[in-house]
């Protein structure tokens, strides 16, 4: 159940924590079309967290955190004791969905990059012999399906849109390729849960997400950028809870009503 | 005059005037105005629920007010696309709204102080917004009267919602429950002056009532909201910050206190506690995503030139 | 006691609230030397809460947040209790020094207003029947003198500098303007604690500071904006803990760490 | 020649080079990039502990913290100030920094990830910097060395703050031990990595010894570190990351493990977890800040054109 729970936060995490990223969007898109998708896309993530958080609960409820302020069991869902009342470090995210948000180039190009990995990964969980996972990836698939060609639609339009629009699209691609990698690398727990038929291991997606990303760059008349993979704090990165400044900001904004009323319902 | 004639005969069967018919040029401005304001008020409605967005304390009421504030946006969408059969375009409605040429509800320049306010918004605000639209989906008005049908069945949903999370809070810790109380001592007032000053302080009801484009007055649809929500407060177990408010057997009708008009005056002249600042961060907003706009501009224009370009693409 | 502590209160948390949005700007400054003169008032200015935070407990014990993680007494600080543990509607600042902030302009114009009045107020309470208070007044309006002179040159620089430096300068003067007035605001509390000699009705000091404003805005020659002061919501204002959506952000981010730790050393 | 007799008898004799004595081209090159390198490092410096202090849980830590980095500051200001004697200015050394052709240390690259780093820095990192610095005090350029004496009295004043902030939180929560292990744990290869590579890999030494501007190596320093934090550790109850480390009885000094020095590279390199955001932080400060440099030297012209006018104005 422990690795189930540790690969089902992973993909949960992501999904949180960029859904929160794109809600920080909310009423500052360029165009009420892209105020309406940014947050329908900030919706489908947060369902899928919502899902898989509930899966990493029920996979090792050891994972969840106990409140104190509770004398018996508390009322609190898995779901939010997950999303609140974790601290930075017991988060599984990768470091790429966590940045604090740039302009909307920032924004597009990170989708990109996020969506492509994550498309692929949903795809094979489609097949996955957990039937909660296998539902979670068909589902999920069909909606980020979309998020990517958003994304990807931008990206182009960007590229090649203005001057200034494509100097902003490409120190984007500068800023964020570093932190792409971290998305298609082999993790112990991924790779045993793949082994088993239950998960995906994102090293074998690589060649896949690397296809998809050169095809919309092609579009874009743009080269993939000749940058080194952000390493890690000893040997540690996301998945493991190293991450960068950006998050725990983040979460002191995102828990702070639910920490300051641990027995509040809502 | 035929054409006048024709006018008032689709006025007087209450029946709808659509944007290829004749219209007088009162009407269409009268229109232009109060669908501007409309979507304008759903456009500047998204910050201060926004506003609590990032801090939601569950995932399900975080979900619930992302799509809220979703349905806003799109809210602003039909009703801006209502007001461009009447020849006026997005991108001129969205510079009057950052100049300070049109108005928004006043109800929005007020701040959200508590998560609890996210709770009153959909149950006062979005509930005195349907006293006020229900009626308008009866208006003359073809395209505003169908996107006011949308309208309506959203705002609803997102009331129940509203008064749900009361209730949730009300069950929960006194904190929770003090919260909800302060909420609405905050926004019973503004919420009663949402109806608009009283009827003999309203030039312009009369005329919008024989156009068709109203169907009541101010103080008819305040005083059916304030009827509504009486009973809807003593379930909640919250009280309205009014001395004045009593049950009036006689009327069967609730007797109730005066909003502070002055207040609303300032408000809506543009001295109210947030106007700045909302008007600012849609200026803001727009601005910063101009270079966009002119991006996906240049490359439709780019790609009508050259189709086959187009082709290579997706 | 009550009153006391209430009045200590609202000049400590304008000096906390303020100390905190300059710390903010953090190695962010124009240049090094403001850099280190920016550190230094917020440095002044975070002393002057820690006396007025500790003499308001002292006043009224009440007034100080009970810690619930802690069964007896508790060995967190009053001060820090009072910083920490408070919510937004317990804080007793106007609403001009939680206002996020802008650019350097913003900075300047908002350090003027605040220190205009503040050193009004101070140079006043040097002579409080209030022996803590009157030392807290001697001491800070020295310090006060300093900041409302660093931020009068930088309002005359900016002024009379470029085009582009003149323009912000006037934007953050209409953007500020309108919360000037709330610090000039007689309020029960100061009224009361003035009367018995004891503290300072800001009312009275609102000609002193017109006069210190006016002459730095014609040394910039700019005039003082035509702007309605801001209203409160329900009569009330930020010294009644009626403030506006900022300070809660903000305090989310101050209070993280503290309140993740409620036992925890510092 | 008789210049560079001079020069090298001013050094023989362990006395100070004073900016208008005649010195070798690259004795002034070196110094430029040393003093420049440890400016620089001092102004990256203030980003990792300013995460922290809008965080800071106490108002006394706070004020400490505030203080802290206003030090950096200044600390950046003499050491800029030392390097403009020899003919280089700040505006100058700042392009270089934020153009990444002048380097800083490799330690600021990480990130900061609770409230006990701003504890490890001030322990380990000033630690290391001490060891680093108080024999730059003896340096033989003069404005560098005088700036070095102020800047090492500061320096330990810090370090004894960050070791006590870490006392007083091994005494709190097993929560807060917690977290100052797992920062010591982070903390303490780049700080070892902080003395640079070892001697057999460090070309420039020899070189920089010869002219008095170092005044060991950097193993030398790497031991006397190792040595002298050993003891403080055992004292505040954490351990180090490293098996290999144990007293050496004969050697009279600890052996410890070597760091991994390809990481080492990597960071130099611009490949660390935080080069790039350190360095658009610092960017963007400065980029932001132009248009106020433009005015106050635009007023400051027009005060020197009509004298008159500046008495007006205080």
């Amino acid at each position: 159940g422990a690795a189930l729970a540790a690969y089902c936060l992973m993909l949960g995490d992501d999904a949180l924590v960029l859904s929160h990223r794109l809600s920080q969007w909310c009423s500052r898109a360029p165009d009420l079309e892209d105020d309406i998708a940014i947050a329908n896309i900030a919706l489908d993530l947060l369902g899928q967290a919502r899902l898989l958080l509930a899966r990493a609960a029920a996979a090792d409820p050891a994972v969840v955190p106990v409140l104190a302020a509770w004398s018996g069991v508390s009322p609190v869902p898995d779901e939010d004791r997950l999303a609140f009342f974790r601290e930075a470090d017991a988060f599984r995210c990768t470091r790429l969905v966590e940045l604090e948000h740039g302009d909307f180039a920032h924004l597009v190009v990170r989708l990109l990059l996020f969506s492509s990995a994550r498309l692929a990964v949903l795809q094979r969980l489609a097949a996955s012999r957990d039937h909660v996972l296998a539902a979670i990836g068909a589902k999920g698939a069909t909606e980020v399906t979309y998020h990517r060609e958003y994304a990807a639609r931008w990206v182009v339009t960007l590229a090649r849109g203005t001057e200034e629009s494509r100097r902003r699209l490409l120190g984007a691609l500068d800023e964020l390729a570093p932190w792409h990698a971290e998305q298609l690398e082999a993790h112990p727990v991924a790779t045993a849960l793949a082994e088993s038929g239950v998960g995906v291991d994102p090293a074998g997606t690589a060649d896949e997400v690397a296809d998809v990303l050169a095809q919309v760059l092609e579009a874009a008349h743009t080269p993939w950028p000749d940058v080194a993979p952000r390493g890690g704090v000893r040997g540690r990165a996301g998945r493991d809870g190293m991450h960068t400044e950006a998050l725990s900001r983040m979460l002191a904004e995102m828990q702070v009503v639910a920490r300051a009323h641990p027995t509040g319902r809502w | 005059a035929a054409l006048e004639a024709d006018f008032e005969a689709v006025i007087a069967r209450h029946e709808r005037i659509e944007p290829r018919d004749w219209m007088p040029e009162g009407y269409r401005r009268t229109l232009v105005r109060q669908i501007a304001q409309h979507a304008h008020s759903e456009i500047i409605g998204m910050q201060p629920e926004g506003n609590w967005l990032t801090r939601a304390p569950s995932l399900r009421r975080k979900a619930v007010l992302l799509a809220k504030v979703q349905d806003e946006a799109g809210h602003g969408l039909y009703l801006y696309s209502a007001c461009e059969t009447l020849g006026v375009s997005r991108a001129e409605l969205t510079d009057m709204l950052i100049e300070g040429r049109q108005k928004y509800s006043s109800i929005f320049n007020y701040p959200t102080l508590s998560y609890a306010d996210v709770g009153t918004i959909g149950w006062l605000v979005d509930g005195a917004a349907i006293c006020n639209q229900v009626p308008l989906c009866r208006t003359s008005y073809g395209p505003y009267g169908r996107a006011m049908i949308r309208v309506c069945k959203e705002e609803s949903f997102h009331q129940r919602q509203g008064y749900e999370l009361l209730m949730t809070m009300m069950a929960g810790t006194d904190e929770q429950r003090a919260m909800v109380q302060e909420s609405v001592d905050r926004f019973w007032w503004p919420a009663l002056m949402m109806f608009g000053p009283p009827d003999d302080a309203s030039p312009n009801t009369a005329r919008s009532l024989a156009w068709g484009i109203k169907r009541n007055t101010n103080d008819e649809l305040r005083q059916k909201f304030v009827d509504m929500s009486v009973p809807q407060a003593e379930r909640l177990g919250v009280t309205f910050p009014d001395p004045q408010l009593r049950w009036n057997e006689e009327r069967g009708a609730h007797d109730f206190g005066q909003p502070d008009w002055d207040e609303l005056t300032r408000v809506i002249s543009g001295d109210g506690p947030c106007n700045a600042e909302r008007i600012a961060h849609r200026r803001r907003a727009h601005e910063d995503g101009a270079w966009v706009r002119e991006a996906a501009s240049a490359y439709a224009a780019r790609q009508q030139e050259h189709p086959h370009d187009q082709k290579e693409q997706h």
